[in-house]
């Protein structure tokens, strides 16, 4: 990582980063562009495309139709033929629409063809829920991409691994969806200027403990972080880990860690059942049995679709509070 | 081939029809304003699409169906709704997020829908309704009833894949279905002329094998007398229609002033507005001789009263418990 | 389960139990149909739906265009307004077509609709490798479909039990999906005429054991019984679990066998990261950590799209094989 | 509009294109024919659909192509690739499952491809081609270079979203796209009649803004000619069209023989072979005197020869290493 100079580094909200992100990629990469509904004109719905069309025209800021199969299409036609696209897909929930195009397509197409070819295609996509935007607007779906060979999947949880992760992304010649979090949008911290790399696959220890090791998944993990000092009233001195990436996972770091605090947490927002946590609970006893002191533990959301409702979706999203109650009841304190 | 319909018809419509075609828009229009003003007082949380400017089209077709007809709306339903009977109260409150709305405060505005009303619910998905309108028709048609159904869906809509498969499906099992674009000129932020490079929508309907017909969506009469061939026809077991009306919505796609793009002109929305729906309506109601300014008044004045009721209903309403946040994932009845 | 009398009960291979049990639903229910792709002309590609079309007409046996999004809303529309159709996706690898029609509307429907809404719509699927169909027509992804809040998943993996799951789908008031595999459709056992319910959510104990439970998920079921000779040559006597429904999941069938076995197995087709044998190895660990004598292991497909060629393929899908080089391996035997 | 092709034209082409087309329809109905053989043989495991019938689309499409053009082709691939200058040995050792396959084995008859040759793989989605096809002809147009794409589709697969959605984009777009329906009547083995409720899949062209073109997919010269204006169009910053070809497959959807069911008539097989696009070509051949019957005797007897050895070449090839399984599912290059 080419860590900037210091006085180039800027306090910036998340979609900021994103917004940098691409906007290093388009600058760096000749053949790179930017298509999605709604990216030029409007700057995405978001707002982190603002500005691109400006600065890079017509031809590298695409507009799409609402055709979803036809943008990831697009996606793996352009990159399978020596571009480098990024491909917006404006709501994670809406990977249904083009599923096949992504799991039949872009992931299997090296494969399926020995290895002769290359999709170097980097998707964006929002995930998460906290809006009141319901049950078709909020999903967490990482654990479906993660399912799949050839797929890459990282979920940044901040600024700086947004605008990092972006450009990584886009740099590997493999197909990666960078799943982002809409209610981290606004979210602000320190952010070098210029381009660096995040690099996919490796975890981060954010916080160092000894008694437990949670491990988080995009914005979960300031939940976490939240978690930390309302542990410690309890006695528990708690490390967590920024997953960062879903697939490849560092299990590595994460059975490291839990070598040494003996228990493990995992956190995210999708619904438990069939969600990534499992797998990571999974791997951790099966590589670090003798170490743990008690079952791997797991919050996430509960069984039901995200609901509307502000009443329902506040008890809906894990938090820093349903890990305290996880933990407490697990180790019967 | 393409027919453009004619607006005036000599053997029209009564009276009654005229006037209920003139109170369905006044109170799509009247719910729409109040919502956003709720939104924008922070009563609404999420995303609020508002219909106005197309209330002729969603009254002008709904006029035709009854609670036995199924519709399937889109992200923009509140209108659909309501020309298809739906109370304010339930709505409201549905919208505020509170257990006494239709959704038992469950789907909000982009989920909003009644199963009494035949209303198989806004969609948050664009392209989401056609596919199930079409199973609706298919069931329609499977009982051997002569109830119909309506897919609505919106130019940007027209461009996924969903709403491809279902029109060709309706036209090979020739369904009771009508597919009811509403060309607003826009999907979101981008104008049609940037995300297909046809003017006319109705222009697929020859590549199915269904009559597709263009009509002013500004014109209730030209949208009812339009459907009401389209339903016609489908009552009649001849096939689908898709029926193409256009229109404009004066609002932002999403909210009031949504998020303050500059990807139209205010010169293109005072165009749309100088043909309004209900204010043309009226001047021909009057013209007709069909209401007076005072009976027209007594509408507005009615329907105001209807929603201040039911803005006090659902700002009294209690939200849901968590205990029934797990209710209604599955039908647990044997 | 109303079981008929003997003389009524023949060896019935797989795939005419799958036809006896959508002729027992078409008989029995008015409003029930059957509609996909080339299963009236042709009587499905599979064959399992021979003769229907002459028994029950064009109106009730419906070919469809290929058309998955169309299909699958069929199935969501006609289903909510009060036919219970049986829809069918020829190849679970299909799923990807209509992903947003199932989880965004199928599954989700009734919960936005606050319970007003009712899909009794059964969905049969073909899953499964074993006959060089390549990347495309051989995935096994129950992982997908199971976490989905509104969903049912079964995967029957006997001629009884696809017969009596299709017959308790179909009666069902929810979205189900029937997971068939392919690699069985000539397997032959006993099974009764006229009607009979399996219930969903129920696992079924295949062989009882002391010393390892085996959770198996639909076809992997054989693997792991075939496996059980082999295990008692290494000395150890194993509980053979037949899943049969992944969501919901039977987690205190398999939980009580852990508590008298101290040692489990999951197995199943699918590539093993974010498979469905995570989840069930991380309830495993949560409801029984202090009955576990050694990790909960997994026996699945490695990281890879599915081979094509029979020398890889084979190698590919988990047996009986995998199973005892697994139990060693962990064992350290 | 449909435009109905005429297949004669004053200007024909060269002696030298004749002969290579008659070589590629040749090399195709052989390959196919030896790998039905095979197939029974047992010696090509899983799916195999042939492409016997359909030889003068592959033929007369590929005649304007370069190595630098791009097709992306169905399940029913090998003619495709064959057309696109694939050779008979690693096709026979990718249908064999063998590590000297185009796809070292990993692919088989459903995922053969050759990126040298600008074929993008056959595939086993019905549908999954034309988005691809796009977005490789979006890719050129990026690139500013005169390179076309080629979307080879069924009937069957007309009625997929995906196609629908490529259309658009691509007239939209106006890229360098052409999107060629090899009509042969059925899907699978349901008639055109029983899943569309139109005759040409032309007709949907209109709806996205592009020429629908309909010609005789038997006539290898008919698809020379409207393919050749179509890729000259695309070639030029013109865009896409769509240029429909109808044809019909000898053998069954499936293998040679299928599943032996009853879905159209002998009399309906004997029709179409009677319009055998090889034979009648040769005869036109000899006619036209381009080629003397030794010659066209002389060019069978190589490519038999080609096969023989492509085959033994295969049969003698090895299959892949347990360990290479893991290979190629990512690019670890950095
Ligand atoms: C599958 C899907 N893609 C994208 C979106 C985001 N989105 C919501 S509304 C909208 C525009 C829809 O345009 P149109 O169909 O013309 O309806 P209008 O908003 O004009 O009424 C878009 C892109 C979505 N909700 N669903
Ligand atoms: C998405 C998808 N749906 C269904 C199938 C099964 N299938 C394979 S080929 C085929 C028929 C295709 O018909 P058409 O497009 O006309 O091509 P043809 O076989 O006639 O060449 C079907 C239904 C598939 N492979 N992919
Ligand atoms: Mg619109
Ligand atoms: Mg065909």
């Amino acid at each position: 990582m080419s860590e900037a100079e210091s006085n180039t580094v800027r306090e910036l909200p998340y979609v900021m980063a994103i917004n940098e992100g691409i906007r290093e990629v388009l600058r760096e990469q000749k053949n790179a562009f930017i298509a999605g509904e709604d990216v030029a004109i409007a700057g995405s719905v978001y707002g982190y495309c603002a500005g691109l069309l400006d600065e890079f025209g017509e031809e590298r800021v695409i507009d799409t139709p609402i055709s979803e199969k036809g943008i990831m299409g697009l996606g793996v036609g352009a990159s399978a033929t020596g571009c480098r696209p990024i491909i917006d897909l404006m709501f994670m929930d809406f990977v249904g629409e083009c599923m096949d195009e992504i799991a039949n397509q872009m992931a299997k197409m090296r494969f399926m063809f020995g290895g002769k070819a290359t999709l170097p295609v980097t998707v964006l996509t929002m995930g998460g829920a906290g809006g009141s935007l319901a049950a078709q607007h909020s999903q967490s779906l990482e654990a479906w991409l993660a399912h799949l060979p050839g797929m890459k999947v990282v979920m940044p949880s901040d600024s700086y691994d947004a605008k990092g992760m972006i450009i990584s992304a886009t740099r590997d010649n493999n197909p990666v969806f960078v799943v982002l979090n809409k209610a981290s949008l606004a979210m602000s911290m320190e952010v070098p200027e210029g381009s660096y790399e995040v690099p996919l696959g490796e975890a981060c220890v954010r916080r160092q403990g000894k008694d437990l090791t949670i491990v988080a998944f995009g914005r979960m993990v300031h939940e976490a972080m939240a978690s930390v000092d309302r542990l410690k009233e309890i006695g528990i001195d708690a490390e967590v880990i920024d997953a960062r990436s879903v697939q490849p996972f560092d299990t590595e770091t994460v059975v490291n860690s839990i070598r040494k605090t003996h228990r493990a947490l995992v956190i995210h927002e999708a619904v438990k059942f069939g969600g990534i946590g499992g797998e990571i609970a999974a791997q951790i006893q099966e590589e670090a049995f003798d170490y743990l002191d008690a079952p791997v533990m797991r919050v996430a959301a509960p069984f039901s679709p995200v609901p509307f409702s502000p009443a329902l979706e506040q008890i809906y999203i894990p938090n820093a509070d349903s890990i305290l109650t996880k933990v407490k009841e697990t180790l019967a304190m | 081939m393409v027919a453009k319909k004619k607006t005036e018809n000599s053997n029209g419509p009564s009276q009654k029809i005229l006037q209920e075609l003139h109170r369905k828009m006044v109170r799509i229009r009247k719910f729409e304003e109040s919502a956003g003003k709720m939104m924008e007082d922070g009563k609404i949380p999420g995303a609020l699409h508002l219909y106005v400017g197309q209330e002729a089209v969603a009254s002008g077709v709904m006029q035709h169906l009854s609670n036995e007809d199924w519709i399937t709306s889109t992200h923009r339903g509140h209108g659909h709704l309501v020309a298809k009977g739906g109370e304010f109260k339930p709505m409201f409150a549905e919208l505020f997020g509170r257990s006494t709305g239709y959704c038992r405060g469950k789907g909000g505005s982009m989920h909003i829908s009644n199963m009494d009303l035949g209303m198989l619910g806004a969609n948050g998905i664009v392209g989401g309704g056609p596919p199930i309108a079409m199973g609706a028709a298919f069931s329609n048609k499977f009982k051997k009833n002569k109830n119909v159904s309506v897919a609505f869906f919106g130019d940007g809509a027209s461009n996924e894949g969903s709403v491809h498969e279902a029109a060709n499906m309706a036209a090979l099992y020739q369904l009771p279905c009508v597919f009811v674009c509403e060309n607003n000129g826009y999907g979101e932020y981008t104008p049609q002329a940037r995300h297909q490079a046809i003017v006319d929508v109705a222009d697929r309907a020859a590549g199915y094998g269904m009559p597709g017909v263009v009509c002013d969506g500004m014109d209730v009469m030209a949208v009812y007398e339009a459907a009401g061939e389209a339903i016609e026809r489908a009552r009649n077991g001849e096939g689908p229609t898709l029926l193409e009306c256009k229109t404009y919505r004066y609002y932002d796609h999403v909210g009031v002033r949504g998020m303050g793009l500059n990807y139209r002109s205010d010169e293109e929305v005072e165009e749309w507005k100088n043909k309004d729906a209900i204010e043309a309506f009226e001047k021909r109601l009057l013209q007709l001789g069909v209401m007076t300014k005072k009976k027209i008044e007594k509408v507005h004045s009615s329907v105001n009263q209807d929603i201040e009721e039911a803005i006090a209903f659902a700002n009294d309403s209690p939200y849901p418990l968590p205990e029934e946040l797990l209710d209604n994932v599955y039908n647990e009845e044997a």
